[in-house]
Order: structure tokens, then sequence, then C-alpha cells
């Protein structure tokens, strides 16, 4: 991905996308899934830049057709594409990560590798409320509205109603919050004492070794790129 | 910096939920109320408020990670910068005081939001093309027709929406925090940073 | 095992006290049940015995609070916690959140203490079969229900082995269903383990059959305390507000009528007001 | 003001059904207990009753108005509805704002707001807590608060999901006493509730649900009567009603004054 975005060559994105990408996603057996979620994230990019890149990139000459006032030009959508592959790239990298490893599992790995073990807490504890948090943000809505709150008026209302949603939701938040933080001491959070894990990840000799290939590779290419400016 | 004393227990109890309210919020503004703006960093700046500006900042960041995670949408990921950015400075600001009184909390609002705006734009222009493939694209696209460029055009986009966005943002954090009975509120490490004694 | 003496408590910035002058000692190995009106201190009585009172909830602390001989205020949270577990009443915040399974999440505490793979992973799986946890073992704490995730929590505490396990109204959020399952696992753990368990509840039903000792607590005092069945069916707790059983209702109407034996004590149970009242007819019949 | 409920059935978008064949009609003044585990179809079936939810398939109207064609605030003026969790609802600073975010929803002027306040109020027992923090109240009393705010919308229908969780024994007495009063004057109660005694001792008519299906829809007496689907529901009969059972009394009774009368009839000597 760092080699992609630090290239000057506008095709590279694109051709790693193909070539390393998707077949990556292929071998993983997850490419409708990738293919779908990437095209859906790189849609409205896709329209936005074509558009506002195409016909008003600064100083571009080469006109393809004019449209009244507007022309479509040739540099603005060259841009436009070598940006697209990059954020192309940028998407299907992180989706392929997603969709191929849990998370959790990807968290427990960074720890493992010596990151805090906090930063670990964090991570999964949010992924894990989100869907609980838009339940309560639900429930509060409802509420809200069964007191006579209109939520699909003009926008000055609209506006107003927002502490009515908003101001339980943290409120009973924070109440919880500390309702958790005396459950995390209950059980030993803050020991001062190091911690073990029930889970264990293995991470083969080859999987290490590929990744500081990847680290090193790309360290050099960079180095190649900015020397070559 | 205040580690050890900002991170207790209560603060990581606090930073992960504050990062699906940033979520949530996001959402209700968005499509229960459909307002016309974002206040997805409410969580940001109240844990920049109660636990100091590293904590609002891991906040920052961890939400558009996560978001991108939970949302598959890997490319508001490198906006984490931003987010990052935004608890430093709300932390910031809260340590001098300006969540003490509404003037000074719409100055801060305004001060993170040109803040949020300025370190935008380079990641908006150099990975996205300017673009954020969102409604103020048009803005974007009005500033370079003027004969801005690329950089310079996202920047002063993001100054026209982010300020309001943060100030609202601010605005509401403190609605919020003066509201919220003092009992519960005593327990973050910098309390003082709302309880006025 | 704990030893209270006259422990006098009051919140930061409350006019009054929340705890007053309460002396108690309690021994190993038993239940004991603490009802109240709301406001009565339970929750606070629960919360110096866990240390959170004075460790987390400062204010003035008065008196002196032993626990296996250690002074609560003077020991470490971080250390109370192998002594004292602690449950809540909402199961949902008290789990982690850091887990993606339940047996990971019955684990965490002992992570935390640092305890090595090998021995946590037996411990954890013992404690699963006595809370008859296996089905649920590798599924999301968060997808079961109210009972089910009230018991991992009830499991994640013991499995930290606590002589003493504090549960405040561990029900009160659960269907009759998930409170029946709560309440059997805490028969199983007083029956088969040496463990004092002592339970914030109202349903005084469940407590008059399997408590050994009720502790009565009003306005921050010790007003009663002694066995179920004396301290239930004292007239004292409609008075200050404690939720009667009808069974006690209805006797205690009857014997104003002569209609309830008057050697017999008021039932707090179905089989003791079914023999009350039984026996009530049958001297009838003989007298008649 | 009428309910009518006819042929509801609700399915959420994912296709699952959870309320079937749903048809009955709640009168004036009635009030009515709705039991069940979890998982029946209680909560769902009463978020019909003001248009939080709207039927997959039937209608619902509450007097004239179908619940279809109109919005959750419109239906405020008619259904008042007390949720489980008060904390979702609090966001004032003092108790009396809180208890008029309601009314002043519904447009009315600041001396209608304060004299219906101040009822609500007072019948909950909280007049002279009305300057306090919500959140610096006990939980059991967060609950009254949220009870007075949906009380001082004065609407002819209230919904009480679950109103006894948490309440000590005055509390208990103090909300049996107000359902009553409501019902004396003319207001339609429906209630959720886990806790037989206090449906026994203060609801007429009681519904049992089970798997989204009306199971038992009857007087009190009749369906805490029927232990056999009761316990098909994983449902127990109220106290007064097993006792006498177990006793032998030729009656159904539900509530204490009921059994001691019942009681005290077997033994009165036999002509």
């Amino acid at each position: 991905m760092l080699i992609g975005f630090s290239a000057r060559w506008p095709h590279l994105p694109v051709a790693l996308f193909v070539f390393l990408i998707l077949p990556l996603a292929v071998w993983g057996q997850l490419l409708r899934e990738l293919g779908r979620t990437t095209l859906a994230v790189i849609f409205p990019f896709a329209l936005s830049i074509t558009l506002v890149q195409g016909f008003f990139y600064p100083g571009a000459t080469h006109v393809i057709f004019s449209l009244g006032p507007f022309a479509l030009k040739e540099e603005g959508l060259l841009f436009a594409y070598g940006t697209l592959g990059k954020i192309l790239l940028l998407a299907g990298a992180g989706l392929l990560l997603l969709f191929s490893t849990h998370p959790a599992d990807l968290i427990l790995a960074l720890v493992q590798h010596g990151f805090p073990n906090a930063l670990a807490y964090i991570v999964v504890t949010a992924i894990q409320l989100l869907p609980h948090m838009q339940a309560k943000a639900m429930a509060i809505v409802n509420a809200q509205r069964a007191r006579g709150l209109e939520t699909e008026t003009n926008l000055w209302r609209r506006s107003r109603a927002l502490l009515a949603l908003v101001g339980p939701l943290v409120f009973s938040a924070l109440v919880d919050v500390h309702e958790r933080a005396l459950a995390l001491e209950a059980r030993a959070f803050s020991a001062p004492c190091s911690k073990t894990s029930l889970k264990e990840l293995h991470d083969t000799r080859e999987e290490a070794l590929a990744r500081w290939a990847i680290i090193v590779l790309s360290i050099a290419f960079i180095a190649w790129q900015i020397g070559g400016l | 910096m205040r580690l050890k004393s900002d991170f207790t227990t209560i603060t990581l109890a606090l930073i992960p939920v504050a990062i699906v309210i940033n979520i949530v919020v996001g959402n209700i503004v968005q499509v229960v109320l459909k307002l016309p703006i974002y206040l997805d960093s409410i969580g940001t700046v109240l844990v920049a408020v109660l636990a100091g500006p590293l904590a609002g900042a891991v906040t920052g960041a961890l939400s558009n990670i996560i978001w991108g995670i939970l949302f598959s949408n890997p490319t508001i990921m490198p906006f984490a910068i931003t987010a990052f950015c935004i608890g430093l400075v709300a932390g910031w600001l809260a340590g001098r005081g300006i969540l003490k009184n509404i003037l000074a909390t719409i100055v801060g609002g305004l001060l993170t939001g040109a803040v949020a705006a300025i370190v935008s734009a380079p990641i908006a222009a150099y990975i996205f093309g300017g673009i954020t493939g969102s409604g103020t694209d048009w803005l974007v696209a009005f500033f370079q027709a003027t004969g801005a460029n690329i950089l310079q055009a996202a920047t002063l986009q993001g100054l026209i929406s982010d300020p309001l966005d943060k100030t609202i943002s601010f605005l509401v954090v403190w609605i919020i925090l003066r509201g919220m009975s003092q009992r519960y509120l005593s327990h973050f490490p910098r309390a003082n940073n709302v309880i006025r004694s | 095992m704990i030893q209270l003496d006259h422990v006098t408590y009051t919140y930061p910035q409350a006019k009054h006290p929340a705890l007053s002058d309460i002396s108690l000692e309690i021994t190993e190995s038993s239940l004991v049940a603490i009802v109240g009106p709301s406001g009565a201190g339970k929750s606070s009585l629960c919360a110096l015995l866990a240390g959170f009172i004075p460790h987390h909830f400062h204010g003035i602390l008065q008196g002196r609070a032993l626990v296996h001989g250690q002074d609560i205020a003077n020991t470490p949270l971080a250390e109370l916690v192998t002594h004292v577990g602690y449950v809540f009443q909402n199961p949902f915040t008290q789990l982690s959140g850091a887990k993606l399974t339940t047996r990971e999440e019955i684990a965490f505490g002992l992570e935390n203490l640092g305890v090595p793979r090998l021995e946590m992973a037996e411990r954890v799986d013992r404690v699963i079969e006595l809370f008859s946890l296996r089905d649920i073992a590798n599924r999301s704490p968060y997808e079961i229900s109210g009972g089910e995730m009230q018991r991992v929590a009830l499991a994640s505490i013991f499995v930290m082995k606590p002589r003493v396990l504090v549960l405040d109204e561990p029900t009160a959020q659960l269907d009759p269903l998930g409170a029946r399952q709560v309440f059997e696992a805490i028969r199983t753990l007083t029956n088969t383990q040496s463990v004092t368990v002592i339970i914030v509840e109202d349903k005084t039903e469940w407590i008059a059959t399997f408590a050994d000792r009720v502790i009565t607590l009003h306005e921050g005092r010790v007003v009663l305390d002694g066995s179920p069945d004396a301290v239930l069916t004292s007239p004292l707790l409609a008075e200050i507000g404690i939720r009667v059983s009808h069974y006690t209702q209805a006797a205690r109407a009857a014997s104003r009528h002569r209609l309830w034996p008057s050697e017999l004590a008021l039932p707090t149970t179905l089989d003791k007001a079914i023999d009350g009242f039984k026996r009530a007819r049958k001297k009838y019949e003989n007298l008649g | 003001m009428k309910i009518s409920v006819n042929d509801l059935h609700f399915a959420y978008p994912n296709g699952v059904e959870v309320l079937r064949e749903l048809s009955f009609e709640i009168s004036s003044g009635e009030r009515v207990a709705i039991i069940g585990q979890n998982g029946a179809g209680k909560s769902t079936l009463v978020k019909h009753f003001n248009g939080l939810l709207k039927p997959s398939r039937g209608f619902v109207t509450i007097g004239d108005w179908d619940t279809q064609s109109h919005t959750v605030a419109q239906m405020a003026q008619r259904v008042g509805f007390l949720f489980q969790n008060p904390d979702e609802q609090i966001f004032k600073r003092r108790v009396f704002d809180e208890v008029a975010f309601g009314p002043s929803n519904l447009g009315l002027s600041p001396e209608e707001i304060e004299r219906h306040v101040s009822a609500a109020l007072s019948r909950v027992g909280l007049s002279d807590m009305r300057e306090m923090h919500p959140y610096d109240l006990l939980p059991a009393r967060r609950k009254l608060v949220a009870l007075a705010s949906v009380l001082a919308m004065e609407t002819p229908i209230l919904v009480l999901d679950e109103p006894t969780i948490g309440q000590d024994g005055r509390g208990l007495a103090r909300l049996g006493a107000l359902i009553d009063d409501l019902t004396q004057q003319g207001k339609t109660i429906i209630t959720i509730s886990h806790d037989m005694d206090f449906c026994a001792e203060h609801f007429e008519r009681i519904m049992v649900m089970k798997q989204g299906r009306m199971l038992i829809d009857g007087a009190t007496h009749d369906v805490f009567a029927r232990f056999e689907l009761l316990a098909e529901a994983f449902l127990e009969p109220p106290q007064m009603t097993r006792l006498g059972r177990a006793l032998g009394l030729p009656e159904t009774v539900t509530t204490v004054n009921e059994f001691l009368g019942a009681y005290a009839k077997t033994r009165e000597p036999r002509h």
C-alpha cells in the first residue's frame, strides 16, 4: 500500500490492486464480499472526483469537451484516475485485512507483539458495545417520541430535539461507565502484576518472516522514490 | 502529559463508550434527525475534557479506525490523524478552563474546528485528490474554479464546515456536562475542568 | 471473617450518613440476606465490604471494618478483590467488554492476576461445569439471556476464589426464569463450596427457604438481625416499607380472627402457610 | 377511549414474525395486565398502542385514530408510555423540568404545565424533590420521576412496562393505590409485569402471551385458575391462588382479602 502511494506512476496502485489484492482475495475465498464492499466504498469518491477534478483540476488545459462554461479536461481525468487507484488500493487492502482476520484476533496479535493491553481493551470493547448502544439510542428515540417529541418536522424543531436524544444517551453512558469501572476493579483490572492470557495465538516462522520482508521492501521502495525525486 | 494519572480504570472504561458515542450520535444526527452536520466527535471532546488531551486524542484516532472497521470503510481511517488532533486541542483547551462558560466554549469549538480543517486538508488533498465523497465536495470544485490549488481548496472547504460542526459539538458537551450530576463526574481524572469549585 | 465495628460512612457532600454505627460479625460459610427499603444503605454496605468504600467512593468512613483480619480501609483494592467478590445488579455493565466468548470472559480476572495459562484453563473449566455453562462457553457473552449473563458474572467472580461473595440484588433485572437460574447457581455455591454469600434480595420466599441469617437495614442502621423466620415475619418490616409476602400478610390477618394457630410462627413460604392453615382448620373441626 | 386490535401481525424487516393473529378490544377504564416470558411479544404488542411499531398486517386503533396514520408524537396525546429504564429518557437538570418535557411537547400553556407537573409529582410522592437533579435520586425514585413525566401528560390511556421493578414495599403500595385511583378517573391502564401478586391485587383482566400469540385473555380469576396453561407459558399463579388451591378452597382466590374471605367461609358450620 505504501508502495502504491509513494509511486509517481499512476497505474501502479491499480496494478497492485489487480495483481496483489484480488488474487489474495480469491485465495481467501473473499472475492465476492470484497468486490461488493469495495465498490460501495469507492463509488461516491469516483463520482465526486471525476466531476470535481475532471472539470476543475487547477491548471489543466486539454479540453475533451465543453458543457456551457464547464469543460472536461484530460489532466483532471488523469489525476482522478490516479487518485481513484490509490483509494481503490486503500479500500481493497483494508477490507481484505478486515474480512480475513477478526478485529479481535488482530488486536490480540498486536498485544502479543508489545502493543499496550489497554489499547486492546478499548478497541474490542468498543466493537462489542456498538450494537448495544445503538439499541439504547433507538430506545431513547422511542421514549422521547412517546413523550410527544417530533423528530420529523422542520429543521429548527429537529435541531432542538438533538439534546433530548443525545442527553440521555451520554448521561446513562456515564453512569454505566462508572459501574463498569467498578466491575473491572472487582476483577483485578488494575492489579499491579503482569497479565497472562487464556487464548494463545500461533504465529508461524514463515508468517513472521513474510511480515518483515514486506516492511523492509516498503521502506526500500519509498526511499527509492524519494531519492528519485 | 499526565499519562499515569489520566489513564485510570474509569478513563479506560470511558474511552470505548465515547468511541461508540461518536458513532451513534453521528448516526442519530444524520439518520434520525437528518441534520446537515456530522457531530461525530462528541465522545472525543467528552473524553478530552474529562480525562485530558492524550485520552481525547486516543479516543478520536481509534474512533475513525473502529468506524472504518465496523462499517467496512477503510477510507475514513486516514482521518484518524485529524481526530487525534481534535482530541489533543480540545483537551488542551479544556485544561485552560474553556468549558466553564459558554462564550469560551464557542471560541474553543471554532479553534478546534480550524485546527481540524488545517490537518484534514493535506490528507484529503494527497490521498483523496481533495474530495471526501460527500455533499461538501461542490465547495472544493467552487474554490478550484476560482483559482485555488487542490490543497488550498480542501483547506477552505474544511474551514467552512469544520468550525461550525465542532462548535456545535462543544456546545452539546458543555450542556451535557453542565447538566450531569456532579456525583458522577467527580471520579474522572480531570473533573476539575468542568466542576466549578 | 467479616467484622464491622461501629462503622459510620457518609458520601462526599451528603448531609446524612449512608451507614450509621453498624456493628456486625459474619462467620465462615453462611448465606446472609440483607433486606431493607430503598435508600436504607444496602448497596453502601455491599460497597464497603468490597472495598469500593473508601477506595473508590471517598467521603468519611469512621469505625473499623475488617475482612479476614485485614482493615478494608488500609488494604489496596487489588488485594481485597481476592478476598471479597462482588456481583452487580446489572449483568450487562459488569461484562468486561474485552472478551469474545463466555469462557474468556470468565478467565478475565485470572488474566489480570497473572495466573499461569494451564492453571487458569483448569480453574475456568471447573467453574463452567459448576455453573452448568458448558452450552454457552463458546458463545459471545453479549448474546446470551440476562439470566445466563448474570450466571457468567457470578462464575467470573467465583473463579477468582474469593471467600466472601457479595451480591447486590443479582436478580432484580431478570425475568422469573432468569432469576430462578441465578438462585439455583447461588444454591450450588453454598451447598458445595466453602464460600460465604452476602446477598441483597427482596424475594422473601427465597430468602426464607435458603438464608441462614437475615439482616434488616433502615436509614443506615441495623434494625433486625436473626433467623429468616424471626426477621421476615416481624411487623416492623411493613412499617419501614419492606415487601412482605402474601403468606405472611394472610396469616397475620387470620391470626387477628383466631384463624391461625397461636403457637405457630407466621409463615413465609407456601409450605409453611399450607401447614399452618391446615392445622388451624383441624383445630377448629375438633372444637366444633 | 377504546383500543381495538384487529388481526395484528408483526414481523421485523428480517422476516422474523413476533406477533401473530392478535385481536381484542380494551374499553375505557379497564385495567389489563399482560404477562408471559421474556420474548413472548409483550413489549412488541404494547409498542403498537402508541404507534412506535406499526402492524405488518391488520390494524390498531386508539379511539378513532388508526396508529398507521398518526405519528408517535401525535399518539402521545392519547397514550402515555412508561418505559422500563428511566435512564433512557431523563436529560434535564431538575425533576420539575424533566416532568414538564412531555406536557410542553403537547403544547400546553405554562400555567397548565405547572398544574399538571405539580399534580403528577404529588401523586408519585416527589413533591418536595422538584428542584433536585434526577441523577442525584436513587434508581427507584428516578423510576417515579419517569412515571410522573408520563402522568403529567394526562392521557386517557397509560401503558406501564414493568412498573414494580426496583420498588420496595412502600413504593409498591403507592403504585397500587395510584393505579386504583387512576381507574376511578376513567383512565385505561395497561401493564406488563412479572409480579403476579401485584397483577392479582390491582388488575381485573389478564392477557397471557406465548411466542407472539395470545394464550389466554380473561378475567383475573379465570386466568389464574388455569394452572396447566400458565405452566405452559412458564408462569406461576399468585401466592394466594396457590395456597387456596392447596387448601382445597372451592373458588379461585388471587388476593389476600379474597383468600381470607373464602377461607373463613369454609370454616362456617355446615348445614
